[in-house]
């Protein structure tokens, strides 16, 4: 393990070098191309959300044609300020659902193991964004610079993402009104939700230092290599005949690719000791409610970013409507979440309104921008029940999952890439079936991916911690730290 | 000397601190438990699930007393403790041979 | 109960499908007249808003003139993006108000009623959204589709609010430089609100399901009608000698209403068992400060877009004047209110403290965009002093109030509208008396309509939980399930 | 205490009434000339920052000059409002690393000193706010307004910042979009931060009264008058052979100022009973990793703010190059904190990643708009590492340092003054050596101010509480008021 | 009447319950503390210090029982709870002189 | 056997247990308790009102040992935890009668 973890750290610390090398070379004689070239590949992935925009926009071409033809965009400096801007800010938003992912799986397992979640999920936000800054983006939007034609791209370091000056459209014209490093930030806080999914689903369990190997890979490697087949202008261009595939902000591409990983894993390890016994299931209850609340809604307030950054611009048509669709579907899921569970068990259940809430938010993120209110409410109303039972269904197959992730991302997340074909208002001509084969597509390479990888560093170093260490608790077993110094602590220093 | 120790509701400590303040008792220490007993547990649900939680927060006081002061102490407790529905806990009383008050060091009685 | 619950959602569920006919039967075939319509009452309640801009701004007239002038908002288009931006920005800060919210009156009250406040506060969020969507928006914004002139409105689901084309001050004009859909979510976000001052009020001892059925009543027809009033173009507007009732962003209509919603509620209900033994007050100090104070300091946070965003633009005048006196309010009644309790109590409270800050911030949102910076801070420090003695007021005459909802809420939201008229510094006639009538309208209704409906609900289904209930925590009672869970959960298992 | 007190409380009020007094003198006959003049020292400060602009948008300058040539500045107008809508937006999330630095200096001490830490903090956001208003922000940007030229000048209340009309480049330029309210706010939000870095270090022994008061003149005086130095266009504007001293947004002005005032605090006040005993150190565990955990990620979202804001403007280019800068350095700092710990200390410390991303801010914080992506990784690698030495070199000599706050703010403060010297993309002379006198200066002078201030204090009314109440817990000490209350505190009442 | 305490490795609380239980015991009260003994502590690390916590967490269950079923007690506790690594915990039994239920104010083994 | 029990002030308790060490004990259960005696509570304050809490942290440790070692351990905890203020505490000792190591079923003296 500490092998693997040198390995690591010493390929990091090379690719840094090498990048500073790069970087020092290319910078100081001047600006040269942009690393990332707005390649045909780009444009045309910029293309098919502007494709959104341009449907609910129809009064409004004099202007959108009056920005092109000023040579100089001159005049449309300030749209793309603002545009900018929001990028900015969505990708800060867009952040926060990490301490959301923290909280909330913090909050849904054992006071025992909350530093070990605690550092997972600060371990992943700090890899993902280096990793995809040393070869995720490049790798995800690789412009014509594919190896395998629409299927994979290697990635490489970003340079100055500015060196085509970083103020004008000139990176990705009006459809990705953004300079490149606004386009990175936001992209790389995407990067690593996929990871910290499936940590939630792995929790109180895992081993560390195997899993780290693990989550640096999907969230290095994996992600943006399925990514770039959607994002990156690759072969589900051709699906719904032609007419490409629908996931506007990521159902499928980050939350069905993070919810199959995690099943995946699950595979592999097996449930908590003590959660099935003798065929019956014993919850092992969270040990701190208002941690996953507040996780719950961080992650909520995440999402304006994480939808709403997704129109790739200001623009203020698909800007409302993608907010307030993602508002209701996500104010529907929690609703009929809690509405269900109080049917079904007497009482209305906290830890399941929370997580249909979430389930809303990951149904509505493929759809957000082509479905109309009613139809978000409903979205968001279908995605709270499937949650209940989607859960209750793996309790029942003996899947473990402490927090949900798989029901929650993996099947709502291809709830919400159907319900894009079901509710479309725009006729963009996406169907069930073609949807489908994207979804399928995503969701069966995240699954042989941790199948295979996790699955060689099972054999490697194994991947659960003794049974001992489970009953004792991850925090001491792999961090030797507690989360909680009561009184005791005090006395006894 | 003898020790009381009484399994109560929780919040029926300030009832039974001042019953016990009545009859001359003036220390006691308190900790917090979990009984399981004839009152039966209740259940839970979480996340979809539901189970038994057979163990009920209850408060262990525990007062070390003379030995003529045990019969007062005991039906003050109960007096105070009780509400008559199943639950309201038990009292034990067992012997003690020797008390010390650590700032003096008095001994016996003289120390509780 | 139960009944009554299975209506609620029957009913819920039939509107939805109602909308969601209305909606596809209205969307395809070509952009119809929008839903709401930008009225002349809409217009108006803009355009009161629009005087305090156009005072600070007289220097800029030539340029809102050339915006006017520009028969197709052509190069106005970007001040129309921004303020759109930050209008959804704005209600994602308005929205992470509920987390403060929850997390507040968790703090604030008993570990054993935890679950229990956090999904009233959960519920109460995702039904305030779905409730203004189906009903409250139309209903607090009527346009011309007054029922009773001024009055009262009803209500009907939203449409697809970017059929003007959403991109253009068609909408609303200058002053309310937004799209439909930005104004929904704005207002949405606002809505939910009210409901949950009166949760914290009435925690710790309230059955669930009535008090369900009751917050939705109050969030989807109470609030948006007594908002009509004012913000609706409704009768206010004769106040003040015909300048209108002074509310910036709502002292009255929000925070006042939802303060003596509470206060009826209360009233009915009766203190917490044991609060009140012997005519001695017994405080029932909350479980958990950390959790208090990360509620106030998120609403603090959320302020700046309650505040920030009902400029209703991104001016730049009153954008920056109002997140300054906000700020200012804020840091007075925090100082104040801890110096108060300080002197008065020999130690310095920080539940106090806290409480104080929420009265600044409740004090000056009815004037923040007509007061001085020093205005600001003396309206915050007298806020202070008043939150403090009210709470002491409050507990004396036996009204228990587990957060302090009334005095923060209501106490100081009337304080807010009179300090309209006494630091206003733009001569806009707000006179004490006028602004006084305003906001004993607002209180009143609250609390009439919180005696009437929340009484009938006492009669038919009981509005308390038992004694004994109350004494084991509602988180068992009423949820069947507890916050937190120790060593003791995990060894059970 | 209790005079000094009083004292204080007295003097605020008067200053806030003289500040009414004045405002309403000269607001109502017409806006006056703005009391914070755009004056030479101001533009020059301004100047600076648009170097940084300047050099990376050579592409763009026929833009900017149109917006220059324009006398009316009309069509730049949006670029102006989104500008300042980012400054607002930039306030709040620094605003919000108040409560992140609340929340991680609570969760890394003892539970019984919780009170003490969360209203030591409330009171220096809301205190900083308000003598940023009547003191502060003049003397930090006094204009030509010097006592000593460049290195000292007296404050005085703030007056109608909007009085320039609140709506053009007249307030500060280009460089400089933003209203006089703007820029007021996002300086205030920076301001209280100095102070909170001493109060994590000093927890847990400081007696409240004095040290508020000591926070009072580090916030109110000493804050802005060294920075007056650099920001306010004081003499630091010399160094580095005339190119100005580099200090983006305040690696040395603000934690580094903070972090050494933090040392002479401790110098004076000694370590925590207990700490040290027999020559070996006996960490004292905080009692909740989880709000350490969400405090940290509070204070990276909020330096997407601190930051980002420090662009003065929403110029996409640097917006976001110093965005992807900041997180990088973020991502790299946690890594190689718990890297290195993980290599030391053979468990992998989540409070040393927390650390690590601290020190990787910080140290990005002087350099983030001229640096590479990759220079920035190596920033925060070193931060990282820098961290982890410093904590246990500072344990090492007994300094007894909670929260880690010398080594994060202090060292790492140093470390990003430096690295803007050696990662400088371009070519602006900034050398080691003018770097080093700047921030041994700023250090030097909040180190002395420490020392003589706090020490005046600590022999007039001592500053640190009883062994005994130490013992205890200053929650019971000094406020009569505990953090978290259980089964206990409900059963008792 | 004996009391049986008896101090055990938290995760084997569901066992020792059952076990009890089999042999006819259905009250007991259990709390939270921490043991010292010949199992060793853990070393933590916190901010970069290493120190050791000798203290671990344990639970301790108490049975109040007629004098003929302490053995059947004692033998079910201890079989239940023993794993047979270090730290498995102790029974210790103890006099108790009387007991007296609250709600109905039984006395003696009626109460337990 | 003796089982002791006292009563201390948290902040002694490292004190305590190394006292305990040096006369050869080597085994103790420790548990947070709430004590109420002489020592009178203190005032809190909440949202503007007074209040008096009575029950203050205290810590108890339980130690049982052999007859014969019972003087030198009372002895030393109560040099340990003596800081002569009010609310040091008190020790009490009662009887054992039988201690089982769980481990290897040892019972009496050996047991502990
Ligand atoms: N034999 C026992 N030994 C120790 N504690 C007991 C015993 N029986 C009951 N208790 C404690 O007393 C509490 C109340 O007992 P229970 O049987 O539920 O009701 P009641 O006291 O009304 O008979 C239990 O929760 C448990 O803590
Ligand atoms: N003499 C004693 N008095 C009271 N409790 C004891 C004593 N010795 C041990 N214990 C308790 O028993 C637990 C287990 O003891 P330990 O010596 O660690 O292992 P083992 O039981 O396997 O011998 C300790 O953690 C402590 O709680
Ligand atoms: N009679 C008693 N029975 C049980 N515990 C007691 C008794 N008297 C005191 N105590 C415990 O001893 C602690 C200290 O006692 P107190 O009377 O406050 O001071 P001192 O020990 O100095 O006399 C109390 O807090 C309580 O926990």
């Amino acid at each position: 393990m500490k092998k693997l973890l040198l390995t690591l750290t010493l390929l990091l610390g090379l690719s840094a070098t090498a990048a500073l090398a790069q970087d020092a070379a290319a910078a100081p004689p001047g600006p040269t191309a942009t690393e990332i070239s707005t390649s045909a590949a780009r444009a045309a992935a910029a293309a098919e959300v502007a494709g959104g925009v341009a449907e609910d926009d129809q009064k409004a071409p004099a202007y959108l044609e009056l920005l092109e033809s000023q040579g100089e965009y001159g005049y449309a400096f300030d749209f793309f300020a603002v545009s900018m801007l929001w990028t900015v800010i969505a990708a800060a938003l867009v952040f926060i659902m990490h301490l959301g992912f923290a909280t909330l799986e913090a909050g849904l397992t054992q006071a025992k193991n909350t530093v070990n979640i605690l550092f997972k999920n600060v371990f992943i936000i700090c890899m993902g964004l280096l990793t995809y800054a040393l070869w995720g983006f490049v790798s995800h939007y690789p412009g014509d610079g594919w190896l395998i034609e629409g299927f994979f791209a290697f990635g490489k370091p970003i340079g100055d993402l500015n060196a085509d000056g970083g103020d004008t459209f000139g990176y990705g014209g009006l459809a990705l009104a953004m300079t490149g490093f606004g386009d990175f930030i936001f992209q790389a806080m995407f990067a690593a939700t996929a990871a910290t999914i499936v940590s939630g689903a792995v929790a109180e369990r895992v081993k560390l230092a195997p899993f780290l190997i693990f989550s640096t890979l999907l969230v290095g490697i994996a992600y943006p290599w399925v990514g770039s087949w959607h994002w990156g202008g690759g072969w589900m261009g051709s699906l719904n005949g032609g007419n490409g595939f629908k996931d506007f902000a990521g159902s499928a591409v980050v939350h069905a690719f993070g919810g199959f990983a995690a099943l995946g894993c699950v595979l592999l390890l097996g449930p908590r000791h003590g959660k099935y016994v003798g065929g019956k299931i014993r919850p092992i209850p969270g040990h701190n409610m208002p941690l996953a609340t507040i996780g719950v809604f961080l992650l909520f307030l995440g999402w304006f970013g994480f939808n709403g950054g997704s129109v790739l611009s200001a623009a203020p048509g698909p800007l409302g409507l993608v907010v307030t669709t993602t508002a209701l579907a996500a104010a529907a899921g929690g609703l009929s979440a809690a509405i269900v569970s109080w049917m079904f068990l007497k009482k209305p259940d906290l830890s399941m309104a929370l997580n249909g809430i979430l389930a809303g938010l990951v149904g509505i993120t493929a759809n957000a921008d082509i479905v109309s209110p009613a139809g978000s409410i409903i979205i968001g109303l279908i995605a709270g029940i499937i949650v209940f039972f989607s859960v209750l269904f793996f309790d029942k197959i003996k899947i473990d999952d402490p927090v949900g992730a798989i029901s929650v991302h993996g099947v709502c997340g291809v709830w919400g890439i159907l319900a894009a074909a079901l509710f479309d208002t725009t006729d963009s001509g996406y169907t069930v079936f073609g949807q489908l084969i994207g979804v399928v597509a995503v969701g069966a390479a995240a699954l042989v991916f941790s199948l295979v990888v996790f699955g060689i560093i099972k054999v490697v170093t194994g991947i659960r911690v003794s049974e001992d260490e489970e009953a004792e608790g991850l925090d001491i077993g792999e961090h030797g730290q507690e989360a909680y110094h009561g009184l005791f602590a005090t006395a006894e220093r | 000397m003898k020790k009381i120790e009484a399994i109560i509701k929780p919040f029926k400590l300030e009832e039974v601190k001042e019953a016990l303040n009545e009859v001359g008792i003036e220390g006691m220490t308190v900790t917090e438990v979990k009984g399981f007993g004839r009152q039966k547990g209740h259940t839970e649900i979480y996340r979809g699930s539901e189970y038994t939680v057979d163990f009920l927060p209850k408060l262990k006081v525990e007062v070390v007393t003379a030995d003529n002061q045990v019969e007062a102490a005991v039906g003050a407790i109960v007096k105070a403790a009780k509400t008559g529905k199943i639950g309201d806990g038990k009292v034990f009383v067992s012997p003690v041979e020797e008390a010390v008050r650590i700032r003096t060091e008095e001994k016996g009685e003289a120390a509780v």
